[in-house]
């Protein structure tokens, strides 16, 4: 878990900057808070507090976030499970005098100050969808499993490549969006369901990091592979046996931690009241962080996508 | 026989304290603490907000714990105490009554209280009755499971509970609805100082939807004639069937009321999220377990004929502060974690405690 | 006699209820080999007593010996294996599992681990012969049988216990003349076997047939045990009730008060047939039956619970047919129904709660409002008007003596005083001087004009209040009798004398 | 007399002569037909509904929920009810993996481990529920959350990553199949077998129906109810610990908190399908494991038929409802019968 600061930003310079994930206890956000701390400790002044709710819903992430305009932050930083209901808690929390942003999902309807972006929906949804195509050989049918029915992320993705595929490849064919949950066991039943009832599908698209194992391990276990393809949106440390075997053929996903460093350090330039600069050297990793003032959007890069070469190298 | 006749009656067992002389302060005290459950739950308030404000005020807490706070808080003790109001009514009426499925009613009603006010563009308070007749047929439909074809209630709510869900999802195709007519109810979450600038502001749903339906359950249950059924049956339904008493018609009506309830708590969630969720009552463990939870923390016996209002409103208060304390006082993920076992806790202790006082004072059986 | 090692000796035994002394002192010493009859009052702790011999209760003090070895009996299995079998007053049964399965619970005869069926098979098709039950049943459900043949289980069940002690609490209660027959067959084959038997009834009468010895019960304690040949009916009846004076029979004729209530060829498939009773305008009319009469049956056909097929109800001349209780409180009718604990009482709710709770409505101000204070008020009135004895109206129902709260009971059907007052055993399992005071209540009512009908299996009730007596047997009214019948006449009626039965009705 | 004895029992079909109660109850019968119906309509109206690789990962995904579902029969048969599985299958099965992964016992030892833990805290539910005299549903919804606080806590906020492949035997994968079935059915069979022989043959078993049936009688007839009451308990416990072992080896290589979600109501609605009465009192095993059958069934089909996933639900709700108002219709026409 993540540690907190002593609160209430008492006496000293230092800035507090609370995070509250979708959820707990998803090894991407456990990844992006475990960036943040190496912020904390390369940066000083910036203090971090993390907590997630039980469940990856509005009403248990509204409570959290409660809980930290109660607590007085300086920065409140959210990603949103669902945008449309938090923004009114969001306009709480500046009312309260705290500064407010999102990361990893936006909410542009809301006071947020800004946006911390993993990549742009555009492309994430046009990388996952080139690499299943070039897996398919850009023709066949495809499913896309995704989990809960309401994430605002995982559904703008969804169009994205839906749009895309429409676009740039005319001879694959989206038979069928599937939402189960965040149960892999359950995510897998209904790929398995989807090859069934599509005896042709050649694709399948895991939409989330639960379901991006889940619909490489149907794959696996239907002995298809080399006959359906998927990708995924999963983290590297879970698809490593996938991709190496090659019932999943990329997994497209950003540096997490970075992206939890970068998420910190612009939490304590709001905090600072600092303006961003147009690019944004970060770190020795992140040089190049661009700060789009239009629509206030600080974007880590684009999308990598993960294979079988690059994905031992991360632990998350 | 002559025994029972000439000595003094049988002392009371639950509402008159056992002639004084032979129980010592002590025992009637705790008698009293155990059979009446909202005392004790008034005592255990006291004592966590004792216990939460000079934590806050040591500096152990993360954020200050004050009567902002508190009254902040409110938000959550709205739905939860209404939903176990409806949880009530129904377990009241005894032979294992529950209501699993006010969770799923609160998702679907959202969906139809999204679509009335949101898309149909009908005005807000032809919306909320709609609502609540929506909510009163689903839960209708419970009640005609149980009353008049004699299902289970766990297995009718059960099959429900299952039903309304997925007709929540696939009703607009899982997508949430937020028009801005939609987002503008936020102001009934909203905190509105209405004791003035030096007391804390209250959420407006304290007043609008929570107090009306606390008064209006107290009235059903205490004043209502319906109450004194609902007590009877509960008792024992055989009984009241001889006294006169139309079980059928009862225990239809108190599910009838517990979804007309859940119907009014979907307006609620519609206007705390901004949004008409399809998730709304069925997120994570969903909304009828706590609901479940306060209405058996708060005394309500699960054999029927046991329960008070207050005891519910005040049980609602102490879990909603206590998930707020543990909140201030454990940061990071153990906080949400320490809520859970706090309320498993409380959960299983309260119960055995309806046990241990059934059998001590003779209450039931 | 006295030289024979009791097999079972009670001594000094106690056992307290929270506040009642269900037990006070008591002590019974059973020869094997004989039929030792147990008989007291309703309430004067019989069951408890050998509940606490079976393991069933604990008592607080005595002492249980068996063969003159003291022994402790933590629950039903350790007396069961010291060799007591049990019949309880209320058949303990499994309505799921079959007669076979039923009658060896418990102790199943077992084959390496597993049950072994074809033996248990075998032992109860002997057991169902013994008792004049076909084999088949062996195999069917217990929800599928009759309440008799139910009884006729339970008693083949304790006898599949190989037992040195039998007790029998109340078997004959709901069998018929013929089923007896079988039992006491049944019994007095045991008893050869050396068996010792313990034996309660209320029917004092079939004592002299099959009972050596017996001992009278009377407020928890035994006062006395006698050879059954030095003993006679109303001996033992004078012992039981401790020769408290019992008070004049009302007997008015009335015959001639405008008809109120008129059953005319009343029939319900099965249940009853054809019943003819007519109770005028203040009269009490009794419909005395054995158990298993069928009377309660047409009370719950007054009442709204059961339909009947044919027939007529007719009210003040008019016929009517009630559809539910609510219906018939509507039509003018209250009842009070013959089980005090399940049909009558909501026990942990308070008196002014139970009292209020057969007329909602009437204590709704515009059907909206509870009116709280005029439930209480009216609670109070009833408590002083029929004596109720209780601290206040506040305390629940469960607090009270048997005899209080059936007078509670009582009160409720008579918040609005009905125009035809149905009592189903108004006096079961209360003592004496309750017994007494409901009496007189009936009797105030009857004066006001209530017309009262009595449901009843107690003989002396019927007599004392009733202004006519109407027997009902095997469903159907047989006989009436004006106020000057005697018990003997009564009773053959019942029992079916043919010479007894009279015109019957109007 | 005789026609007094006649009275009671129906007149038909009651002649044979029968030493054992039914071995099929009717709504088992009807179930199996309705599945065979269902099957035959499903393998019309999809390509692939009736063949081995739409059965086998079918049967395999049913596994867990017979698992449970067949303890929580004998649960629900003393009339309790079990409430705190899903959370239970939590802990397992993280105990499981991280025994593997961090602390790299051998599989076999692992799920062993998990598996006995499984049947430690059923004895936690049954213990609170026989001392607590508490009705179990209200126990078991307090021992969930304090389940799934422990969970939580063991999971640590990660999830747990490289599950070896060998888990994988007992998934829907072709290398954990015996004469086509998958190890994980077989184990289902198994047990259900062995469970139902017990319930069906020994005293023990039928002395959960005697305590289901009337409580205070059984004590009279010389039962130890709270001993026998904590049997079934354990009984699921140990089922849900080998419902963990199947829903990790159907998951991936990577286990999250989210596993088992919601399997209590799935559970228990193949329970009451299958023909268990939530009174208690009767029921059995078989039926429990052919509503498990149809539960998946009615999800899988639902996929298979491309119609909206989210329709299944729905659909298990009617059938819940179909199930238990043909027996209570069924119970009524014989209540009229006799
Ligand atoms: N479980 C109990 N709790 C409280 N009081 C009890 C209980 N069982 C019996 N009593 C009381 O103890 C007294 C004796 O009851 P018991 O059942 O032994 O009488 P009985 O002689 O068998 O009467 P009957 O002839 O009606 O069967 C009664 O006053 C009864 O109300
Ligand atoms: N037996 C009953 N069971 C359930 N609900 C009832 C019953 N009787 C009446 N109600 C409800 O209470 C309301 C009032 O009914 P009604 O006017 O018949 O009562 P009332 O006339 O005041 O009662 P009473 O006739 O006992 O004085 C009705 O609207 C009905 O819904
Ligand atoms: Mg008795
Ligand atoms: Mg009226």
């Amino acid at each position: 878990g993540g540690d907190g600061g002593d609160g209430g930003g008492g006496g000293d310079d230092a800035v507090t900057v609370a995070f509250v994930p979708k959820l707990q206890g998803s090894p991407y956000f456990e990844a992006m808070n475990t960036g943040a701390e190496q912020a904390v400790e390369d940066i000083d002044g910036l203090e971090w507090i993390y907590q997630g709710p039980t469940d990856a819903s509005a009403t248990a992430q509204a409570d959290v976030v409660r809980s930290m305009i109660q607590q007085q932050v300086d920065v409140l930083i959210v990603a949103p499970n669902d945008p449309d209901s938090l923004a009114p808690l969001m306009q709480e929390a500046a009312d309260n005098g705290i500064k407010v942003a999102t990361s990893d999902t936006d909410a542009p309807d809301s006071v947020r100050e800004l946006f911390v972006s993993q990549a742009t929906a555009e492309g994430i949804g046009t990388t996952t969808m080139d690499t299943l195509a070039e897996a398919m050989g850009e023709e066949g049918e495809y499913a896309i499993v995704s989990c809960g029915e309401t994430a605002e992320n995982l559904n703008s993705w969804i169009e994205v490549e839906q749009a895309h595929q429409e676009e740039a490849y005319p001879d694959m064919e989206l038979v069928e969006v599937g939402y189960s949950g965040e149960d892999s066991a359950a995510n897998a039943q209904m790929a398995t369901d989807f090859m069934n009832a599509y005896p042709d599908l050649k694709g399948l698209i895991g939409q989330c990091t639960t379901s991006a194992v889940g619909v490489a391990q149907a794959v696996r276990d239907a002995g298809r592979v080399g006959e359906v393809f998927s990708v995924g949106v999963g983290t590297p440390a879970s698809m490593v046996p996938y991709l190496e075997e090659g019932s999943s053929s990329g997994s497209i996903l950003w540096d997490v931690e970075q992206f939890g460093y970068l998420t910190a350090w612009a939490g304590l330039q709001l905090g600072q009241g600092n303006e961003l600069a147009e690019t944004n050297a970060v770190n020795d990793a992140i040089t190049a962080a661009e700060y789009s003032a239009d629509d206030s959007t600080l974007l880590l890069g684009p999308p990598t996508v993960f294979d079988a070469e690059n994905a031992g190298e991360y632990d998350y | 026989m002559s025994e029972q006749n000439t000595a003094a009656p049988a002392p009371d067992t639950t509402l008159v304290v056992q002639s004084r002389s032979e129980e010592t302060r002590m025992a009637a005290i705790i008698r009293t603490l155990l059979t009446r459950r909202e005392l004790m739950l008034v005592v255990a308030l006291i004592v966590l907000l004792i216990v939460m404000f000079s934590l806050s005020a040591a500096g152990v807490t993360n954020g200050p714990f004050n009567g902002r706070a508190m009254a902040g808080n409110l938000i959550n003790v709205v739905p939860l105490a209404m939903l176990a109001l409806a949880e009530m009514i129904v377990i009241l009426t005894g032979r294992g009554s529950i209501d699993l499925s006010v969770g799923s009613i609160v998702s679907l009603v959202s969906m139809v209280f999204g679509f009335m006010y949101g898309v149909w563009g009908m005005p807000l308070w032809t919306s909320i009755i709609g609502a609540v007749v929506v909510g009163g047929l689903l839960g209708a439909v419970n009640g005609a499971l149980v009353a008049f074809l004699g299902f289970p209630p766990l297995i009718a709510t059960l099959a429900t509970y299952y039903a309304y869900w997925s007709l929540a999802i696939v009703i607009n195709d899982q997508q949430p609805i937020s028009s801005p007519e939609i987002q503008e109810l936020y102001d009934t979450a909203r905190s509105i100082p209405i004791f003035g600038s030096g007391f804390p502001s209250i959420p407006a749903g304290v007043f609008l939807f929570l107090i009306p339906t606390v008064i209006v359950v107290w009235y059903l249950v205490n004043r209502a004639p319906l109450g004194r059924r609902l007590y009877a049956v509960g008792t024992n339904d055989v009984a009241a069937k001889w006294a006169g008493i139309d079980l059928v018609r009862t225990r239809f009506t108190a599910f009838v009321l517990s979804g007309a309830i859940s119907g009014l708590v979907a307006v609620v969630t519609v206007g705390q999220f901004a949004s008409a969720r399809p998730d709304a009552g069925n997120a994570g463990s969903g909304m009828a377990l706590p609901a479940i939870t306060i209405a058996v923390l708060a005394g309500v016996a699960i054999t029927g004929g046991i329960g008070k209002v207050s005891g519910v409103v005040i049980a609602a208060l102490l879990v909603t502060w206590l998930n707020a304390g543990i909140l201030l006082l454990f940061p990071g993920n153990h906080g949400t974690q320490y809520q859970l076992l706090a309320l498993g806790v409380l959960l299983v202790g309260a119960a055995l405690l309806n046990g241990y006082t059934n059998r001590r004072y003779h209450i039931i059986g | 006699m006295t030289d024979v090692i009791p097999r079972v000796r009670l001594t000094g035994i106690s056992k307290r209820f929270g506040a009642v002394r269900a037990i006070r002192h008591a002590d019974l010493e059973v020869l094997p080999g004989s039929v030792h009859a147990l008989v007291g009052e309703n309430g004067a702790g019989k069951s408890t007593l050998i509940k606490i011999l079976a393991g069933a209760e604990s008592s607080d003090s005595g002492e249980i010996a068996i063969d003159e070895r003291v022994v402790s009996f933590a629950s039903t299995t350790d007396a069961i294996a010291a060799g007591i079998a049990t019949v309880y007053q209320e058949p303990q049964l499994f309505g799921e599992l079959t007669v076979a399965e039923n009658i060896f619970i418990g102790r199943e005869r077992r084959h390496r681990g597993v049950v072994d069926w074809k033996k248990q098979h075998g032992e109860v098709s002997e057991l169902l012969e013994l008792m004049g039950l076909p084999e088949r049943y062996a195999t069917v459900p217990i929800d599928e049988l009759s309440i008799a043949t139910k009884q006729q289980v339970a008693i083949a069940k304790a006898l599949a216990q190989d037992a040195s002690v039998l007790i029998l609490d109340e078997p004959s209660a709901i069998l018929t003349d013929a089923e007896i027959d079988v039992l006491f067959g049944v019994v007095r084959r045991l008893q050869e076997r050396g068996v010792a038997i313990i034996y309660i009834s209320h029917r004092l009468d079939e004592l002299f047939r099959i009972a050596d010895t017996v001992t009278v019960m009377r407020d928890g304690e035994t006062t006395g045990t006698h050879a059954i040949a030095d003993m006679t009916v109303r001996s033992i009846a004078e012992e039981m009730v401790g020769g408290l004076e019992v008070a004049e029979n009302r007997r008015r004729d009335l015959t001639g008060a405008a008809p109120v209530l008129e059953l005319d060829g009343l029939t319900r498939g099965n249940d009853f047939r054809d019943v003819n009773v007519r109770v005028g305008e203040g009269e009490v009319v009794a419909l005395y039956g054995l158990v298993g009469s069928g009377s309660s049956e047409i009370s719950a056909a007054l009442w709204g619970m059961k339909k009947a097929t044919s027939g007529r109800i007719l009210l003040d001349g008019g016929p009517v047919a009630p559809r539910s209780p609510r219906h018939a409180q509507k039509l003018g009718i209250g009842l009070l129904p013959a089980d005090r604990k399940g049909q009558g009482m909501f026990s942990f709710q308070t008196i002014a709660f139970n009292i209020s709770a057969g007329r909602i409505g009437k204590f709704a101000r515009g059907g909206l409002w509870f009116d709280g204070k005029k439930a209480r008020s009216v609670a109070r009135d009833m408590i002083s008007r029929l004596a109720i004895k209780t601290r206040n109206e506040r305390y629940p129902i469960a607090s009270l003596s048997g005899g209080n709260a059936q007078k509670v009971v009582l009160a409720r059907q008579l918040v609005e005083v009905p125009r035809v007052l149905v009592l189903e055993e108004p006096s079961q399992g209360v003592d004496i001087r309750a017994k007494e005071e409901i009496h007189t209540i009936i009797e105030e009512l009857a004066d006001q004009g209530v017309t009262v009908l009595v449901v009843t299996s107690d003989l002396p009730e019927a007599l004392r209040i009733a202004d006519r007596v109407v027997v009902v047997r095997a469903g159907t009214t047989t006989a009436e009798f004006g106020p000057d019948a005697t018990q003997v006449d009564v009773l053959a009626a019942a029992a079916g004398d043919a010479a007894q039965t009279e015109e019957v009705g109007s | 007399m005789t026609d007094l004895l006649t009275r009671d029992i129906p007149a038909a079909g009651k002649r044979r002569t029968r030493v054992l109660p039914r071995a099929l109850s009717t709504q088992e019968m009807v179930l199996i037909g309705v599945l065979i119906v269902l099957w035959i309509l499903l393998g019309a109206f999809t390509p692939n509904f009736l063949t081995a690789q739409s059965i086998q990962p079918l049967l395999a995904s049913a596994a867990p929920i017979a698992l449970i579902g067949i303890g929580m029969t004998a649960v629900i048969v003393t009339a309790g009810i079990d409430i705190s599985v899903a959370a239970m299958l939590m802990v397992c099965a993280v105990v499981m993996a991280k025994l593997m992964v961090d602390l790299s016992w051998p599989m076999p030892l692992a799920l062993l481990a998990g598996i006995l833990l499984g049947g430690l805290c059923g004895l936690f539910n049954g213990i609170l529920i026989t001392l607590g005299r508490v009705h179990p549903i209200i126990i078991t919804f307090g021992t969930s959350n304090i389940f799934m606080f422990l969970g939580w806590r063991i999971f640590d906020s990660k999830v747990v990553n490289g599950i070896p492949t060998s888990v994988g035997v007992l998934g829907r994968g072709a290398d954990g199949r015996f004469l086509g079935v998958p190890y994980s059915f077989l184990i289902v069979i198994v047990l259900a077998a062995l469970l139902w022989w017990y319930m069906r043959y020994t005293a023990g078993g039928r002395h959960f129906y005697a305590i289901g049936n009337d409580q205070n009688a059984a004590r009279l007839v010389g039962i130890r109810v709270q001993k026998r009451t904590i049997i079934p308990y354990v009984l699921t416990g140990l089922g849900v610990g080998l419902a963990a072992m199947v829903a990790m080896a159907n998951g991936t290589q990577t286990l999250a908190q989210s596993v088992g979600q919601g399997i209590e109501l799935q559970a228990i609605a193949a329970v009451v399908i299958g023909g268990t009465s939530i009174v208690g009192g009767r029921g059995s095993v078989l039926g429990t494991l052919l509503g498990a059958l149809l539960v998946q069934t009615v999800t899988s089909g639902t996929i298979q038929l491309g119609w909206a996933p989210q329709l299944a639900n729905f659909f298990v709700g009617v059938a819940i409802i179909i199930a238990v108002g043909a027996d209570l219709l069924q119970q009524r026409l014989t209540r009229k019968a006799s």
